[in-house]
Protein backbone atom coordinates (compact mmCIF):
# COMPACT_ATOMS: atom_id res chain seq x y z
CA UNK A 1 0.00 0.00 0.00
CA UNK A 2 1.37 3.43 -1.08
CA UNK A 3 -0.21 6.82 0.59
CA UNK A 4 1.05 10.28 -0.03
CA UNK A 5 -0.34 12.70 2.66
CA UNK A 6 0.21 15.62 4.28
CA UNK A 7 -0.91 15.06 7.82
CA UNK A 8 1.53 12.86 10.22
CA UNK A 9 0.47 9.10 10.48
CA UNK A 10 0.47 6.62 13.75
CA UNK A 11 3.21 4.03 13.12
CA UNK A 12 1.86 1.67 15.68
CA UNK A 13 -1.45 1.97 13.60
CA UNK A 14 -0.11 0.87 10.31
CA UNK A 15 2.14 -1.47 10.84
CA UNK A 16 -0.60 -3.49 12.96
CA UNK A 17 -3.22 -3.26 9.84
CA UNK A 18 -0.41 -4.07 7.32
CA UNK A 19 0.36 -7.65 9.19
CA UNK A 20 -3.54 -7.86 10.54
CA UNK A 21 -5.00 -11.27 9.75
CA UNK A 22 -2.29 -12.79 8.25
CA UNK A 23 -1.06 -15.86 10.54
CA UNK A 24 1.72 -16.44 7.53
CA UNK A 25 4.27 -13.29 8.51
CA UNK A 26 7.33 -13.81 10.61
CA UNK A 27 8.69 -10.37 10.74
CA UNK A 28 7.81 -6.92 9.40
CA UNK A 29 10.81 -4.83 8.64
CA UNK A 30 10.17 -1.02 8.81
CA UNK A 31 12.53 2.24 8.51
CA UNK A 32 10.78 5.79 9.80
CA UNK A 33 12.73 8.88 8.50
CA UNK A 34 12.67 12.01 10.47
CA UNK A 35 13.22 15.61 9.95
CA UNK A 36 17.05 15.92 11.70
CA UNK A 37 17.68 19.50 13.07
CA UNK A 38 21.37 18.92 11.70
CA UNK A 39 22.69 18.76 8.16
CA UNK A 40 26.04 18.58 7.78
CA UNK A 41 27.29 21.30 9.49
CA UNK A 42 23.91 23.49 8.77
CA UNK A 43 21.59 23.93 11.41
CA UNK A 44 17.85 23.40 10.28
CA UNK A 45 14.84 25.23 11.76
CA UNK A 46 12.21 22.85 9.57
CA UNK A 47 11.82 21.86 5.60
CA UNK A 48 9.39 21.68 3.22
CA UNK A 49 8.97 19.30 1.26
CA UNK A 50 7.66 19.59 -2.45
CA UNK A 51 6.51 16.87 -4.87
CA UNK A 52 4.67 15.89 -8.29
CA UNK A 53 1.58 14.58 -7.31
CA UNK A 54 0.43 12.13 -9.87
CA UNK A 55 4.11 11.59 -10.44
CA UNK A 56 5.30 10.52 -6.70
CA UNK A 57 2.20 8.22 -6.46
CA UNK A 58 3.05 6.17 -9.63
CA UNK A 59 6.59 5.87 -8.76
CA UNK A 60 5.92 4.80 -5.34
CA UNK A 61 3.35 1.81 -7.15
CA UNK A 62 6.34 0.95 -9.08
CA UNK A 63 8.43 0.86 -6.35
CA UNK A 64 6.15 -1.25 -4.09
CA UNK A 65 5.40 -3.69 -7.28
CA UNK A 66 9.31 -4.38 -7.82
CA UNK A 67 9.67 -5.55 -4.21
CA UNK A 68 7.07 -7.70 -4.85
CA UNK A 69 8.57 -9.19 -8.18
CA UNK A 70 11.93 -9.58 -5.97
CA UNK A 71 11.14 -10.87 -2.24
CA UNK A 72 8.16 -13.38 -1.17
CA UNK A 73 6.37 -10.39 0.21
CA UNK A 74 3.11 -10.64 2.55
CA UNK A 75 2.61 -6.62 2.29
CA UNK A 76 4.53 -3.07 1.75
CA UNK A 77 3.62 0.00 2.79
CA UNK A 78 5.13 3.26 1.61
CA UNK A 79 4.11 6.61 3.44
CA UNK A 80 5.37 9.68 2.47
CA UNK A 81 4.56 12.77 4.05
CA UNK A 82 4.87 16.55 2.19
CA UNK A 83 4.35 20.36 3.72
CA UNK A 84 5.97 21.90 5.92
CA UNK A 85 8.25 19.42 8.76
CA UNK A 86 9.99 20.65 11.41
CA UNK A 87 12.61 18.64 13.45
CA UNK A 88 11.85 15.40 15.31
CA UNK A 89 8.66 15.10 12.47
CA UNK A 90 8.24 11.94 10.64
CA UNK A 91 9.45 12.00 7.00
CA UNK A 92 8.44 8.49 5.48
CA UNK A 93 7.36 5.28 6.78
CA UNK A 94 8.45 2.23 4.70
CA UNK A 95 7.67 -1.54 5.44
CA UNK A 96 8.23 -5.10 4.67
CA UNK A 97 6.03 -7.91 5.94
CA UNK A 98 7.24 -11.83 4.93
CA UNK A 99 7.68 -14.99 6.29
CA UNK A 100 11.43 -14.71 6.11
CA UNK A 101 12.95 -12.22 8.42
CA UNK A 102 15.86 -11.38 5.52
CA UNK A 103 13.45 -10.88 2.46
CA UNK A 104 11.74 -8.66 4.81
CA UNK A 105 15.04 -6.66 5.83
CA UNK A 106 16.44 -6.42 2.15
CA UNK A 107 12.90 -5.33 1.13
CA UNK A 108 12.82 -2.68 3.02
CA UNK A 109 15.87 -1.41 2.33
CA UNK A 110 15.54 -1.67 -1.27
CA UNK A 111 12.16 0.49 -0.67
CA UNK A 112 14.20 3.51 1.14
CA UNK A 113 16.75 3.21 -1.19
CA UNK A 114 15.07 3.56 -4.52
CA UNK A 115 12.61 5.93 -2.80
CA UNK A 116 15.47 8.01 -2.07
CA UNK A 117 16.65 8.52 -6.03
CA UNK A 118 13.09 7.62 -7.72
CA UNK A 119 10.35 9.29 -6.32
CA UNK A 120 9.84 12.72 -7.20
CA UNK A 121 10.26 14.89 -3.61
CA UNK A 122 12.66 18.12 -2.77
CA UNK A 123 13.38 19.36 0.06
CA UNK A 124 13.79 23.12 0.93
CA UNK A 125 15.55 23.46 3.84
CA UNK A 126 15.49 26.90 6.59
CA UNK A 127 18.90 27.45 7.64
CA UNK A 128 20.08 30.44 9.32
CA UNK A 129 21.41 31.75 6.28
CA UNK A 130 17.86 31.31 4.42
CA UNK A 131 16.15 29.04 2.65
CA UNK A 132 18.54 26.29 0.78
CA UNK A 133 17.45 23.65 -1.68
CA UNK A 134 19.14 20.03 -0.40
CA UNK A 135 21.47 18.45 -2.77
CA UNK A 136 20.85 14.89 -3.81
CA UNK A 137 23.87 12.54 -2.22
CA UNK A 138 25.94 10.24 -4.15
CA UNK A 139 25.44 8.26 -1.07
CA UNK A 140 22.07 7.69 -2.10
CA UNK A 141 22.49 7.08 -5.39
CA UNK A 142 25.56 4.12 -4.44
CA UNK A 143 23.01 3.00 -2.03
CA UNK A 144 20.69 2.40 -5.12
CA UNK A 145 22.51 1.25 -7.06
CA UNK A 146 23.27 -1.82 -4.92
CA UNK A 147 20.05 -2.75 -6.27
CA UNK A 148 20.27 -3.05 -9.82
CA UNK A 149 20.52 -6.45 -11.55
CA UNK A 150 23.10 -6.83 -13.86
CA UNK B 1 2.13 20.92 -24.54
CA UNK B 2 2.03 20.76 -20.30
CA UNK B 3 5.16 21.80 -18.68
CA UNK B 4 5.53 21.68 -14.75
CA UNK B 5 9.06 22.89 -12.84
CA UNK B 6 9.88 21.58 -10.09
CA UNK B 7 11.97 22.57 -6.77
CA UNK B 8 14.82 25.23 -7.89
CA UNK B 9 13.95 24.89 -11.46
CA UNK B 10 10.73 25.80 -10.25
CA UNK B 11 12.34 28.61 -8.20
CA UNK B 12 14.73 30.21 -11.28
CA UNK B 13 11.96 30.08 -13.80
CA UNK B 14 9.43 31.67 -11.43
CA UNK B 15 6.92 29.57 -12.80
CA UNK B 16 5.35 26.15 -11.96
CA UNK B 17 3.15 25.11 -14.72
CA UNK B 18 2.62 26.42 -18.37
CA UNK B 19 1.09 25.45 -21.26
CA UNK B 20 3.12 25.82 -24.26
CA UNK B 21 3.30 25.38 -28.19
CA UNK B 22 7.09 24.78 -29.30
CA UNK B 23 8.15 25.41 -33.16
CA UNK B 24 7.42 22.04 -35.24
CA UNK B 25 11.58 21.27 -34.97
CA UNK B 26 11.40 20.61 -30.97
CA UNK B 27 10.63 17.08 -31.82
CA UNK B 28 12.77 15.53 -28.80
CA UNK B 29 13.41 15.89 -24.89
CA UNK B 30 16.65 18.02 -26.00
CA UNK B 31 15.39 19.94 -28.38
CA UNK B 32 13.12 21.23 -26.10
CA UNK B 33 15.01 22.45 -23.67
CA UNK B 34 17.52 24.16 -26.12
CA UNK B 35 14.18 26.02 -26.86
CA UNK B 36 12.99 26.58 -23.14
CA UNK B 37 16.76 28.45 -22.66
CA UNK B 38 16.44 31.25 -25.26
CA UNK B 39 12.68 32.01 -23.13
CA UNK B 40 14.82 34.18 -21.12
CA UNK B 41 17.51 34.51 -18.61
CA UNK B 42 14.66 32.32 -15.20
CA UNK B 43 14.83 29.73 -18.12
CA UNK B 44 18.69 29.69 -19.19
CA UNK B 45 20.06 30.29 -15.63
CA UNK B 46 17.61 27.03 -14.13
CA UNK B 47 18.66 25.24 -17.06
CA UNK B 48 22.43 26.24 -17.87
CA UNK B 49 23.37 22.65 -16.70
CA UNK B 50 21.11 20.35 -18.60
CA UNK B 51 22.95 17.32 -16.84
CA UNK B 52 21.47 17.86 -13.87
CA UNK B 53 17.58 18.58 -14.89
CA UNK B 54 15.55 15.79 -14.74
CA UNK B 55 12.93 15.21 -17.17
CA UNK B 56 9.89 13.09 -16.81
CA UNK B 57 7.08 12.83 -19.56
CA UNK B 58 3.99 11.49 -19.03
CA UNK B 59 5.15 11.04 -15.20
CA UNK B 60 7.71 8.74 -16.32
CA UNK B 61 11.77 9.43 -16.44
CA UNK B 62 13.23 9.81 -19.77
CA UNK B 63 16.23 10.13 -21.45
CA UNK B 64 17.14 13.03 -23.69
CA UNK B 65 16.64 11.76 -27.28
CA UNK B 66 13.29 10.50 -26.01
CA UNK B 67 10.09 12.08 -28.91
CA UNK B 68 7.28 14.32 -27.14
CA UNK B 69 3.85 15.00 -28.87
CA UNK B 70 1.85 18.02 -28.43
CA UNK B 71 -0.28 16.91 -25.43
CA UNK B 72 2.49 15.19 -23.32
CA UNK B 73 2.99 16.19 -20.33
CA UNK B 74 6.77 17.30 -19.68
CA UNK B 75 8.39 18.02 -16.07
CA UNK B 76 11.66 19.24 -15.70
CA UNK B 77 13.45 18.90 -12.27
CA UNK B 78 16.64 18.55 -10.57
CA UNK B 79 17.80 15.31 -8.55
CA UNK B 80 15.06 14.20 -6.38
CA UNK B 81 15.54 14.23 -2.45
CA UNK B 82 13.00 12.66 -0.53
CA UNK B 83 13.14 10.40 2.19
CA UNK C 1 17.05 0.10 26.35
CA UNK C 2 15.71 -3.63 26.91
CA UNK C 3 12.67 -5.61 28.26
CA UNK C 4 12.07 -9.10 28.92
CA UNK C 5 8.24 -9.66 29.74
CA UNK C 6 5.29 -11.73 29.35
CA UNK C 7 3.07 -8.66 28.03
CA UNK C 8 2.56 -7.67 24.47
CA UNK C 9 4.05 -4.12 23.40
CA UNK C 10 2.58 -1.00 21.74
CA UNK C 11 4.91 -0.65 18.71
CA UNK C 12 3.71 2.60 17.73
CA UNK C 13 4.47 3.82 21.77
CA UNK C 14 7.56 2.49 22.00
CA UNK C 15 9.35 3.95 18.75
CA UNK C 16 7.86 7.33 19.60
CA UNK C 17 9.64 7.00 23.12
CA UNK C 18 13.02 5.76 21.43
CA UNK C 19 13.23 8.99 19.69
CA UNK C 20 11.36 11.75 21.68
CA UNK C 21 13.15 14.77 21.87
CA UNK C 22 16.27 13.58 20.43
CA UNK C 23 16.17 15.67 16.83
CA UNK C 24 19.48 14.44 15.80
CA UNK C 25 18.38 11.39 14.78
CA UNK C 26 17.27 10.67 10.44
CA UNK C 27 15.98 7.22 10.69
CA UNK C 28 14.92 4.59 12.98
CA UNK C 29 15.08 0.83 11.21
CA UNK C 30 13.00 -1.87 13.52
CA UNK C 31 12.10 -5.09 13.53
CA UNK C 32 9.17 -6.85 14.40
CA UNK C 33 8.72 -11.03 14.69
CA UNK C 34 5.41 -12.53 14.93
CA UNK C 35 4.33 -16.08 15.23
CA UNK C 36 3.46 -17.92 12.28
CA UNK C 37 0.79 -20.28 11.88
CA UNK C 38 3.25 -22.22 9.88
CA UNK C 39 6.62 -23.33 10.29
CA UNK C 40 8.06 -25.75 7.31
CA UNK C 41 5.40 -28.09 6.86
CA UNK C 42 4.13 -28.06 10.03
CA UNK C 43 0.78 -26.35 11.42
CA UNK C 44 1.32 -24.58 14.88
CA UNK C 45 -1.48 -23.79 17.06
CA UNK C 46 0.82 -21.53 19.58
CA UNK C 47 4.04 -21.88 21.31
CA UNK C 48 5.32 -21.12 24.55
CA UNK C 49 8.39 -19.14 24.72
CA UNK C 50 10.74 -20.45 27.73
CA UNK C 51 13.55 -18.35 28.79
CA UNK C 52 16.31 -17.90 31.64
CA UNK C 53 15.28 -15.08 33.46
CA UNK C 54 18.69 -13.09 34.40
CA UNK C 55 20.85 -14.54 31.73
CA UNK C 56 18.89 -13.75 29.20
CA UNK C 57 18.79 -9.82 30.18
CA UNK C 58 22.44 -10.03 30.89
CA UNK C 59 22.82 -11.42 26.93
CA UNK C 60 20.23 -8.61 25.68
CA UNK C 61 21.89 -5.51 27.46
CA UNK C 62 25.49 -7.00 26.02
CA UNK C 63 23.61 -6.97 22.41
CA UNK C 64 22.74 -3.94 23.13
CA UNK C 65 25.99 -2.35 24.23
CA UNK C 66 27.90 -4.06 21.12
CA UNK C 67 25.57 -2.02 18.38
CA UNK C 68 26.49 1.22 20.26
CA UNK C 69 30.27 0.10 20.33
CA UNK C 70 29.76 -0.81 16.25
CA UNK C 71 27.72 1.92 14.70
CA UNK C 72 27.16 5.71 15.60
CA UNK C 73 23.35 4.84 17.53
CA UNK C 74 21.22 7.40 19.43
CA UNK C 75 19.25 4.79 20.93
CA UNK C 76 18.57 1.12 20.65
CA UNK C 77 15.66 -1.05 21.80
CA UNK C 78 15.16 -4.68 22.31
CA UNK C 79 11.60 -5.93 23.75
CA UNK C 80 11.19 -9.94 23.80
CA UNK C 81 8.29 -11.78 25.26
CA UNK C 82 7.93 -15.22 27.02
CA UNK C 83 4.88 -17.42 27.74
CA UNK C 84 2.11 -18.85 25.68
CA UNK C 85 1.76 -16.77 22.35
CA UNK C 86 -1.04 -17.21 19.41
CA UNK C 87 -0.15 -17.04 16.03
CA UNK C 88 0.09 -13.43 14.51
CA UNK C 89 1.23 -12.62 18.33
CA UNK C 90 4.15 -9.93 18.57
CA UNK C 91 7.25 -12.02 19.77
CA UNK C 92 10.22 -9.69 19.49
CA UNK C 93 10.79 -5.83 18.65
CA UNK C 94 14.13 -4.53 17.79
CA UNK C 95 14.74 -1.03 17.04
CA UNK C 96 18.19 0.94 16.56
CA UNK C 97 18.27 4.97 15.94
CA UNK C 98 20.52 6.55 14.26
CA UNK C 99 21.93 9.82 12.28
CA UNK C 100 22.41 8.19 9.47
CA UNK C 101 20.29 5.18 7.63
CA UNK C 102 22.48 2.92 7.00
CA UNK C 103 23.88 2.58 10.72
CA UNK C 104 19.91 2.17 11.57
CA UNK C 105 19.17 -0.91 9.27
CA UNK C 106 22.76 -2.81 9.51
CA UNK C 107 22.44 -2.11 13.69
CA UNK C 108 18.75 -3.17 13.30
CA UNK C 109 19.57 -6.18 11.28
CA UNK C 110 22.62 -7.01 13.73
CA UNK C 111 20.33 -6.75 16.90
CA UNK C 112 17.87 -9.53 15.76
CA UNK C 113 20.68 -11.89 14.09
CA UNK C 114 22.54 -11.64 17.55
CA UNK C 115 19.54 -12.31 19.61
CA UNK C 116 18.50 -15.50 17.91
CA UNK C 117 21.60 -17.19 18.14
CA UNK C 118 22.54 -15.71 21.71
CA UNK C 119 19.77 -14.81 23.76
CA UNK C 120 18.59 -17.75 26.51
CA UNK C 121 14.73 -18.17 24.56
CA UNK C 122 13.65 -21.61 23.86
CA UNK C 123 10.04 -22.00 21.44
CA UNK C 124 8.03 -25.18 22.17
CA UNK C 125 5.60 -25.48 19.03
CA UNK C 126 1.59 -26.72 19.82
CA UNK C 127 1.25 -29.04 16.76
CA UNK C 128 -1.69 -31.93 15.53
CA UNK C 129 1.36 -34.18 16.75
CA UNK C 130 2.12 -32.78 19.97
CA UNK C 131 4.42 -30.30 21.44
CA UNK C 132 7.81 -29.97 19.56
CA UNK C 133 10.65 -27.74 20.79
CA UNK C 134 12.20 -25.90 17.82
CA UNK C 135 15.63 -26.25 16.48
CA UNK C 136 18.08 -24.19 16.18
CA UNK C 137 18.09 -22.87 12.38
CA UNK C 138 21.57 -23.27 10.61
CA UNK C 139 20.55 -19.87 8.96
CA UNK C 140 20.44 -18.22 12.00
CA UNK C 141 23.92 -19.37 12.90
CA UNK C 142 25.07 -18.33 9.28
CA UNK C 143 23.13 -14.52 9.56
CA UNK C 144 25.01 -14.35 13.09
CA UNK C 145 28.46 -15.03 11.82
CA UNK C 146 28.05 -12.23 9.34
CA UNK C 147 28.68 -10.02 12.25
CA UNK C 148 31.51 -11.86 13.50
CA UNK C 149 34.85 -9.40 13.19
CA UNK C 150 38.06 -11.31 12.34
CA UNK D 1 26.50 -25.85 43.17
CA UNK D 2 23.01 -24.47 41.51
CA UNK D 3 22.46 -26.15 38.25
CA UNK D 4 19.70 -25.14 36.22
CA UNK D 5 18.25 -27.30 32.98
CA UNK D 6 16.18 -25.46 30.36
CA UNK D 7 14.00 -26.91 27.43
CA UNK D 8 14.14 -30.23 25.95
CA UNK D 9 16.94 -30.73 28.82
CA UNK D 10 14.19 -29.56 31.56
CA UNK D 11 11.88 -31.98 29.76
CA UNK D 12 14.45 -35.28 29.99
CA UNK D 13 15.74 -34.82 33.17
CA UNK D 14 12.61 -34.04 34.47
CA UNK D 15 13.57 -30.95 36.85
CA UNK D 16 14.71 -27.07 36.22
CA UNK D 17 16.62 -26.71 38.86
CA UNK D 18 18.32 -28.37 41.82
CA UNK D 19 21.64 -27.72 43.98
CA UNK D 20 24.28 -30.47 44.03
CA UNK D 21 27.50 -31.17 45.68
CA UNK D 22 29.66 -32.89 42.90
CA UNK D 23 32.93 -34.84 43.73
CA UNK D 24 36.26 -32.59 44.14
CA UNK D 25 37.04 -34.20 41.00
CA UNK D 26 34.49 -32.59 39.22
CA UNK D 27 36.76 -29.49 37.87
CA UNK D 28 35.77 -28.47 34.70
CA UNK D 29 32.28 -28.08 32.74
CA UNK D 30 33.39 -31.55 31.27
CA UNK D 31 33.67 -33.27 33.91
CA UNK D 32 30.02 -32.12 35.38
CA UNK D 33 28.51 -33.62 32.62
CA UNK D 34 30.32 -36.30 32.47
CA UNK D 35 29.61 -36.99 36.26
CA UNK D 36 25.55 -36.09 35.45
CA UNK D 37 25.38 -38.75 32.85
CA UNK D 38 25.77 -41.23 35.73
CA UNK D 39 23.13 -40.02 37.83
CA UNK D 40 20.36 -41.81 35.59
CA UNK D 41 18.71 -42.53 32.34
CA UNK D 42 16.76 -39.27 32.40
CA UNK D 43 20.45 -37.31 32.68
CA UNK D 44 22.14 -40.21 30.22
CA UNK D 45 19.10 -39.20 27.52
CA UNK D 46 19.22 -35.79 27.78
CA UNK D 47 23.35 -35.30 27.76
CA UNK D 48 23.95 -37.99 25.66
CA UNK D 49 25.15 -35.91 22.73
CA UNK D 50 27.46 -32.94 24.77
CA UNK D 51 27.88 -31.28 21.38
CA UNK D 52 24.53 -29.60 21.44
CA UNK D 53 24.05 -28.57 25.15
CA UNK D 54 25.13 -25.50 25.51
CA UNK D 55 26.58 -24.37 29.29
CA UNK D 56 26.37 -21.09 30.95
CA UNK D 57 28.31 -20.99 34.34
CA UNK D 58 27.10 -17.74 36.19
CA UNK D 59 25.15 -16.58 33.15
CA UNK D 60 27.83 -16.43 31.13
CA UNK D 61 28.68 -18.72 27.81
CA UNK D 62 31.39 -20.76 28.67
CA UNK D 63 33.53 -23.83 27.11
CA UNK D 64 33.60 -27.42 28.34
CA UNK D 65 37.13 -26.82 30.01
CA UNK D 66 35.83 -23.73 32.09
CA UNK D 67 37.09 -24.39 35.74
CA UNK D 68 33.78 -24.81 37.98
CA UNK D 69 33.87 -23.74 41.52
CA UNK D 70 31.74 -24.80 44.31
CA UNK D 71 28.87 -21.64 44.56
CA UNK D 72 29.11 -21.34 40.50
CA UNK D 73 25.50 -21.21 39.09
CA UNK D 74 25.70 -24.05 36.19
CA UNK D 75 22.79 -23.60 33.17
CA UNK D 76 22.48 -26.53 30.83
CA UNK D 77 20.09 -25.99 27.51
CA UNK D 78 20.04 -26.49 23.86
CA UNK D 79 20.82 -24.21 20.83
CA UNK D 80 18.63 -21.12 22.22
CA UNK D 81 15.80 -20.15 19.18
CA UNK D 82 14.24 -17.02 20.56
CA UNK D 83 13.30 -13.89 17.96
Amino acid sequence: MIRVQREDFDVGAELEALTRGKTGIGGVTSFIGLVRDIAGERRIGAMTLEHYPGMTERRLAEIEAEAHRRWPLDAVLIIHRYGRLEPGERIVLVAAASAHRQAAFDACQFLIDWLKTQAPFWKLEETPDGPRWVDAQASDDAAAARWIKD
Amino acid sequence: MKLLYFAWLRAKIGIAEERVDPPPEVTTVAALLEWLKRRGPGFAEALKDTRIVRVAVNQEYVASDHPLRPGDEVALFPPVTGG
